[in-house]
């Protein structure tokens, strides 16, 4: 019954953002970076992405594979210790089998210290390691990516929930309205003053902290800002008279909401769903600079942020440069985008003239 | 003697004493003091140097404007805390020579210890004097007692402090004051030591924190503060007339007029203060810093000094716990695996700059540390064995090893400290390519000490101060272990651990003690239980060309600028380094940066060798 | 027109809450539609009159039970719309429905026109699917419209266009009674003609019932057989258009009839309005509403509301007003 | 000279569609103390025209392209635009249909009528609030002293209405330019505001231009009239003459189409057919050409100029209406 198929208002919509370059741009930017950032596993890894041994095909992305499988020992004799397909590389190029190995572009993952260095890390960026490696020995340019796939991800599925959730809990406000939106409005208001922060803090002293609890915490409060707007909306569209047509003629509650209510009060949604990524984003990065996000050593913006605010690196550009420039490119391109659907969705930069 | 005998003789025997001293003390106010055959000591050399000259203004800083100047009472134990009690007002009435560790005498002439081990008479100085110019007498000494007491003084950490310490403090005469502890100790001296507050001036009625909040009372130590401006600097200035300045010890100590201690709230800040020559005296306080930031310009100009002075000073306990009620750290195997995977080589050396040395001993630095302690050593070969005989015998799909249960050798660390984090990933590391995982968990500082405390957590990183004197009981007695918010982190305890503890708290004979503590520090090693971290036995600090100390710096027992104010300014080389420093002409370089004058680093160089080699 | 009552409305009223507080207590009521009854035959329209805020388009929407009434009857056909259950409600529905004013609202912007007419068909699932889009392209042109503009959304109309698209969609289950709630006053002078002719043809070829809702007394005198007037939430007036037009019975109703500009500077009256304003509904004056602005108030006025009386002018029976002192004009 | 006069205003507003030219070259007059209605349907131009005099397009997505506006002698579009709000208020006052467009909801009327009296007459204190009585009663509100310690929002619609003329008055403008100011109000409260601005004309003398809809309150109000279509000016002369001897065919339609009393709906309601064309391309030649029944070849051709058909009657149509005989 539901059938969204493009109205022409959001057709202009959508051609009017598409002829606003750079949110257009940005928006194909940002989704190409997120894609790619998907296949991080494969870009940067300390895993082979390929190898072939003795005949037979190994893909190690996802697969752990010890040292006997390739023939390896390590400096103890150990065999049952993960293969060192750098080293594996090496071998199977001096010893002119058909054996291969294929690596990703980025040899390294953003977990393991390369201590072969003469000098402590973090050691200045070189063909080795594009980016330099951090105080711990990591690859930057590993760490960047995958901290740029954990942000995107994260604050995209937190938007995602809040806004899903604030919008259904809104709109419902909206909709029933009278004492239920009375009371659940108290909720909310007193909700929303709860410390944020405070809780995180509070609920990580209780739970093991990782991806989903942090997700789950920040989702308590991601839908609030939702249902202000879905609030006012409905209760707006919900008097407009094709509302009371639909109900004069007989059309049932989900019919009202879903086919004629929920269509008309989408733009805030649209509108607000970038900022709300900004703004996870930043919450994400944060958290993590703070030390309360995710648990360390996951890969993330706000770790590095840290890391490059400390005194001892303070003439270690790289570390500063790195996760600076992602972080200010990436809330730019996404600013971008937002600003742009809202111009596109903006009534007032174009006159409704009548 | 069986266990059980022991504790009721120990039961028993303060009781019994108790009663004696009474029958023997009867007669109290008749105390025959003619009889008491005083101790002092004359011989030791003193503290600073007596070729000091006094004058000059130091100038240094501290983190955070101080909250109070009361040494009791809320907030009392901020960062000014050091400042107020070296320099005002809480001198000890006989204390351990920082070199030798003799008593010599402080706001007392002489003592005496009862056989009890815990009553002890004090001849007061008739000399001191408060900063009022009134006398100090054994009346103000009872008068802390009173005060450590009260509820009105709002800290409850104090007033335990007195119930658990003090049986009673007694004023025999205006000059001999007696103090009585709770329990009996083979260094009462120590323990007993009781400081004296102006009767005069402070009442301890209610409204006491906020009364005396930031009121300046007279004090018994050679400096006054004499300027504050909130929020921004405090000035302590010398008592030229000090009573205790032509003491035999005192000699070359307290030579700067004025003390200038400047708020800077950011240590790097301070660092930049420092090399504009704004701050006379600068610490070092990470490895980092001490290898990458010391080649500037006053440095290599001979205007300013670095040096890193070997001290010898406790460490305390600093390491990983494991909390051996959680299931996977019950088994043995599995704890000395842990051991062997720890490496503490590459740590220091790659991101530490190889500054610290590792520690072995429960109680390093103490002189009941067991020095024929061999560290367990990075030793994949050896974990893996431990591994296998605790289970863990097959590699899961992730690679981490599981046993025949199918349980994964993971378990989680708890840490407090932010700081830690950029070496703990990189032991997770190393753990991992073992096979083990250690999920790392960053908690708020409050509650990572508190879970420790209450044993809710797996591993955790423990870290307590100490002092000369190692506390066993308090880390390891069995009857900690019955319940939770104590030391006793790790939930050990043996009677026959306890049956050593009591040799080390009872046990006059210092060569049974020395035994029954080596005993039980191989005990611990072998438990496996504790991964001991780095000891840092050094002071790294910079300073100014006019700053002066003597040929050893410090005394050997310091753990801080605070402890002893041995330094002077010399007059004429300030000259010469306002000169230098207009005219920019370098005065050369100081080279000498490593000062061992009490030979700590080879001691702990020649043991970690010696280790080795076994 | 024969005198057989299709609709009657009895004793309806409509009661607002007025809520505040932080948990919304209620304090106080509006009375927006205050003990109205009346008679709707079949085949008439009545036009219902009146100043904003008097309840005219409550009592509209209350009759469509679009708002729930607080008290009273609608019948239609002896079925009570006001008590109905939601499936005879649902059945009713098709009898009675009505037209929107605003043009511009009363058609979603997401759903095209094609659509907006089909569905009152989808709803009440009538016919197969070619029946619907053929009831749709003869509803289209009923109105005046080319069947062909279906796929196109409301705004690439003009309002009259989409009044007629409204229209349709009310005619859709063919309704034989319609509540047409202002469905000129949105309209340019021009545009309106064209509606009116429409709902006239309307009337005429399908036989419909017109409950017509305006403050325009002159669309009113145009399209209406009877009048009713009304005055914060209550009938003060009803009657056949002539008598209400030439001989109105109520001062309220003579107010309003000489408020109304003419559209011709010859006839131009120098003349002292009306003065104040319509009071609250939530605290109506006593007695009768009117009587703070009436010029023949008297003490029986403040004290009493008045009832509908007959006014026996020129014979016609029909003719009722609520004033204590009509008899006196 | 006439107090105002506005020679070929045009203004376009930008909208997702395209250029649309709401006012394209009209021009009138005002004559000092007389009342000229501007008359037209939705989107004819007319409250875009009264805007354009008073400089408030929002710009963008609107802006004046063209044009003078002389206000006694001087051009208002060529003027400083710091010295707008001088004669904004003070010289040509304005109302609208929506009073809560000029009152600021966050004050008391005492607030926003002393403001006035202040900057106008350094008028305060006890005077100014016996100044602000005196007005508020003279608009027809009861207990003004009361009023003056109230928000717009408690106010109803013609009391806002009434408390904008008040402001109008105090100000004594020579001009007042009030943009469909009945249009939202009850049918008895547009006779008391008409009544009322007929008055502030006779007494103080000012000028009112009155943009409406609604031919009868041209028809009981105005001296002249303006009749607007599609952005321009189609006819132009005394109420009586347009009433009586409308010369434009649209302005014929729009008279026919008014419901007059006694008609009856067995007689169809004389319409004009057809729609306003789009402003977006307005047609060459006559833009009423295609709803005209009388439109011959050259009205889709060349666009017909507004000329002076008799005195002071201006018509702009090809085929001009003949007068009916009197």
């Amino acid at each position: 019954m539901m059938r969204w198929r493009l109205n022409p208002i959001t057709r202009k919509r959508l051609q009017r953002f598409r002829r606003i370059r750079r949110g257009f741009y940005s928006f194909a930017v940002l989704l190409t970076l997120t894609v790619v950032s998907l296949f991080s596993n494969f870009l940067a890894n300390r895993r082979a992405i390929v190898v072939s041994y003795e005949g037979t095909l190994y893909f190690p992305t996802f697969q752990y594979h010890d040292m006997a499988t390739f023939a390896q020992q390590d400096e103890y004799g150990f065999d049952d210790v993960e293969a060192d397909y750098l080293s594996l590389q090496v071998r199977f190029a001096a010893d002119e089998s058909n054996n291969w190995v294929l690596m990703p572009p980025v040899p390294f993952d953003p977990y393991e210290p390369d201590f072969d260095y003469a000098e402590p890390p973090p050691n200045a960026p070189d063909s080795r390691h594009w980016f330099g490696t951090d105080s711990q020995g990591r690859d930057v340019l590993a760490r960047l990516l995958y901290g740029f796939r954990i942000s995107i991800l994260f604050a995209v599925t937190l938007v995602f929930v809040g806004q899903v959730s604030g919008t259904a809990i809104g709109s419902l406000q909206g909709f029933i309205g009278g004492r239920f939106d009375i009371y659940s409005q108290r909720f909310i208001e007193v909700w929303s003053t709860l410390p944020f922060l405070y809780v995180v803090i509070l609920l990580a002293t209780f739970f093991k902290p990782g991806f989903l609890l942090l997700l789950a915490i920040m989702a308590l409060f991601e839908w609030i800002r939702m249902t202000y707007y879905m609030r006012t909306e409905m209760y707006r569209e919900k008097t407009k008279e094709y509302c009371l047509a639909a109900r004069s003629f007989g059309a049932s509650r989900g019919r009202l909401i879903f086919r004629h209510l929920l269509p008309n009060c989408l733009t805030p949604l649209v509108t607000i769903t970038p900022f709300a990524v900004v703004g996870a984003i930043s919450a994400l990065t944060a958290l993590d600079y703070l030390g309360y996000g995710l648990p360390a050593p996951t890969p993330s913006w706000g770790e590095m942020i840290d890391q490059a605010l400390a005194s001892q690196n303070r003439d270690k550009l790289w570390l500063s440069i790195a996760p600076f420039s992602a972080i200010s490119i990436t809330l730019l391109l996404v600013t971008l985008i937002g600003e742009s659907i809202r111009e596109a969705f903006d009534p007032k930069q174009y006159a409704q003239y009548r | 003697m069986s266990a059980h005998a022991r504790s009721l003789t120990r039961l028993l025997l303060p009781v019994a004493l108790l009663a004696l001293t009474q029958v023997l003390l009867q007669p109290a106010a008749a105390e025959d003091l003619s009889a008491i055959d005083w101790v002092t000591n004359h011989d030791d050399p003193p503290i600073g140097d007596p070729v000091a000259k006094k004058g000059g203004t130091f100038y240094t800083s501290m983190t955070s404007y101080p909250l109070t100047l009361r040494v009791v009472g809320p907030n009392s134990n901020d960062a000014f805390a050091g400042w107020k009690r070296a320099y005002t007002m809480s001198f000890s009435l006989v204390m351990r020579h920082p070199t030798t560790d003799n008593y010599i005498p402080m706001m007392a002439t002489h003592w005496l210890v009862q056989s009890d081990g815990r009553t002890i008479y004090y001849k007061l100085d008739p000399d001191a004097r408060w900063s009022d110019g009134q006398p100090l007498t054994a009346a103000d000494y009872v008068h802390t007692w009173h005060m450590l007491q009260s509820e009105n003084i709002v800290d409850p950490s104090f007033n335990q402090y007195a119930r658990d310490y003090y049986e009673e403090v007694v004023e025999v005469e205006p000059y001999v004051l007696k103090v009585v502890g709770k329990v009996e100790s083979w260094r009462p001296l120590d323990m007993f030591d009781i400081w004296a507050t102006p009767k005069h001036a402070v009442t301890l009625e209610e409204g006491f924190p906020e009364r005396y909040n930031s009121a300046v009372l007279p004090v018994q130590g050679p400096y006054v503060l004499t300027e504050q401006v909130v929020g921004q600097y405090v000035v302590f200035s010398r008592l030229e007339d000090w009573w205790g300045r032509d003491k035999h010890y005192m000699q070359g100590m307290y030579n700067v007029d004025q003390i200038h201690i400047r708020v800077i709230d950011d240590n790097d800040r301070a660092f930049d203060f420092f090399k504009k020559g704004e701050l006379s005296y600068y610490t070092v306080n990470t490895a980092k810093k001490w290898a990458e930031e010391m080649d500037f310009d006053a440095i290599r100009k001979g205007w300013a000094h670095r040096k890193r002075l070997f001290v010898d000073y406790p460490q305390g306990v600093y390491g990983f716990a494991m909390n051996l009620e959680k299931p996977i750290f019950q088994n043995k195997d599995f704890r000395k695996a842990v051991q062997h995977l720890f490496n503490f080589d590459e740590i220091n050396t790659k991101l530490m700059s190889s500054a610290y040395y590792q520690q072995v001993s429960a109680f390093t630095g103490t002189e009941y540390e067991n020095r024929d302690l061999v560290p367990y050593g990075f030793d994949p070969r050896k974990a893996r064995a431990h591994l296998q005989a605790a289970g863990y015998k097959k590699r899961g799909d992730d690679g981490i090893l599981v046993n025949a249960e199918g349980q994964r050798a993971s378990f989680t660390l708890s840490y407090g400290s932010k700081g830690l984090e950029r070496h703990m990933t990189v032991v997770k590391q190393t753990f991992q390519r073992f096979g083990v995982e250690m999920d790392l968990r960053l908690l708020e500082p409050g509650t990572a000490f508190r879970n420790g405390l209450e044993r809710e957590y797996e591993m955790t990183i423990m870290s307590r101060t100490s002092g000369l004197y190692p506390s066993p009981y308090q880390y390891f007695a069995t009857e900690l272990k019955q319940t939770k918010n104590n030391n006793n982190v790790w939930a050990y305890g043996t009677a026959h651990t306890d049956s050593l503890i009591d040799v080390y708290r009872f046990d006059t004979d210092k060569q049974h003690r020395v035994a029954a503590m080596y005993e039980l520090d191989a005990i611990i090693q072998d438990e496996a239980f504790y991964v001991p971290f780095w000891q840092a036995p050094f002071m790294r600090f910079l300073y100014v060309d006019s700053l002066v100390f003597p040929a050893s710096f410090f005394p050997k027992r310091t753990q801080g600028m605070t402890d002893w104010q041995v330094f002077w300014i010399d007059a004429d080389r300030d000259t010469r380094l306002q000169e230098a420093m207009a005219a920019e002409r370098s005065l050369g370089e100081d080279t000498v940066v490593d000062v061992d004058p009490y030979l700590v680093k080879d001691r702990i160089e020649a043991a970690l060798r010696a280790a080795a080699a076994r | 027109m024969k005198a057989h009552a299709l609709v009657e409305v009895r004793n309806l009223r409509k009661h607002y809450p007025v809520r505040g507080g932080v948990f919304g207590r209620q304090r106080d009521t509006v009375r927006a539609v205050e003990d109205v009854s009346f008679l709707l035959h079949a085949g008439e329209t009545l036009g219902l009159v009146g100043e904003s805020g008097c309840g005219k388009s409550t009592l509209g929407r209350t009759l469509m039970r679009l708002e729930e009434p607080t008290t009273g009857d609608v019948l239609f056909e002896g079925r009570n719309l006001a008590s109905a259950s939601a499936a005879e409600l649902f059945t009713l529905r098709r009898d009675v429905q009505m037209i929107f004013q605003d043009p511009y609202s009363s058609l979603n912007p997401r759903i095209t026109i094609g659509e907006a007419v089909r569905e009152p068909l989808d709803i009440h699932r009538l016919g197969s699917a070619d029946d619907r889009r053929a009831r749709v392209d003869e509803l289209f042109e009923a109105v005046g419209l080319s069947p062909k503009v279906q796929e196109r959304y409301p705004h690439e109309f003009s309002g009259g266009q989409r009044q007629r698209v409204g229209i349709a969609r009310s005619l859709a289950l063919r309704p034989r009674v319609i509540v047409a709630d202002e469905p000129v006053s949105a309209l340019d002078v021009s545009v309106q003609g064209q509606v009116l002719n429409l709902l006239v043809q309307l009337q005429r070829d399908l036989g419909l019932t017109y409950l017509f809702i305006s403050h325009d007394l002159s669309v009113v005198e145009y399209l209406s057989d009877r009048v009713a007037v009304m005055y914060l939430g209550r009938i003060v007036e009803i009657g056949r258009r002539r008598s209400i037009f030439s001989a109105p019975a109520h001062p309220y109703t003579r107010a309003l009839l000489e408020s109304v500009p003419i559209a011709d500077p010859r006839k131009r009256r120098d003349r002292v309005p009306l003065q104040g304003e319509t009071p609250s509904a939530v605290h109506p004056p006593s007695g009768c509403a009117f009587h703070p602005r009436c010029p023949l108030a008297a003490a029986v006025c403040r004290g009493e509301v008045p009832a509908l009386e007959s006014v026996r002018t020129d014979g016609d029976d029909g003719h009722l007003t609520a004033c204590h002192r009509h008899e006196e004009i | 000279m006439a107090l105002l006069e506005v020679e070929d205003l045009c203004t376009v507003f930008h909208t997702e569609d395209g250029v649309v030219h709401a006012v394209d070259g009209v021009s009138f007059q005002v004559e000092a103390g007389k009342i000229l209605g501007i008359v037209g349907e939705s989107g004819c131009g007319k409250s875009v025209t009264a805007m354009s005099v008073m400089r408030l397009i929002p710009d963008p997505p609107g802006r004046i392209e063209s044009g003078r506006v002389l206000w006694k002698g001087r051009d208002l579009l060529a003027i400083d635009a710091d010295e707008m709000p001088q004669i904004r208020g003070r010289e040509i006052a304005m109302i609208f249909q929506d009073p809560m467009t000029s009152l600021n909801p966050v004050f008391t009327i005492g607030k926003q009528l002393g403001e006035v009296l202040d900057r106008r007459f350094d008028l305060r204190g006890a005077a100014a609030d016996e100044r602000m009585v005196e007005v508020l009663t003279h608009v027809g509100i009861a207990d003004a002293e009361q009023r003056l310690s109230q928000y717009p929002h408690e106010l109803s619609g013609g009391m806002k209405q009434r408390i904008m003329i008040a402001m109008a008055l105090m100000c004594r403008p020579d001009l007042l330019i009030a943009d469909e100011p009945t249009t939202a109000l009850d049918v008895t409260v547009q006779a008391q505001i008409l009544h009322l601005m007929k008055q502030l004309q006779q007494e103080f003398g000012t000028a009112i231009v009155l943009i409406t809809h609604d031919m009868g309150v041209v028809a009981e109000t105005c001296d002249d009239v303006v009749v607007m279509y599609a952005g321009k000016v189609v006819e132009s002369c005394g109420v009586f003459e347009l009433f009586a001897a409308p010369r434009h065919p649209y302005t014929r339609g729009l008279l026919d189409s008014i419901l007059r009393p006694g008609r009856l709906k067995d007689t169809p309601v004389p319409t004009i057919e057809g729609v306003v064309p789009s402003l977006l391309q307005p047609p060459a030649g006559c833009r009423f050409a295609d709803r005209c029944a009388r439109a011959v070849a050259q009205c889709h051709q060349d666009e017909p100029l507004l000329a002076t058909v008799s005195d002071d009657h201006l018509v702009a149509c090809h085929l001009p209406l003949e007068v009916p005989p009197s």
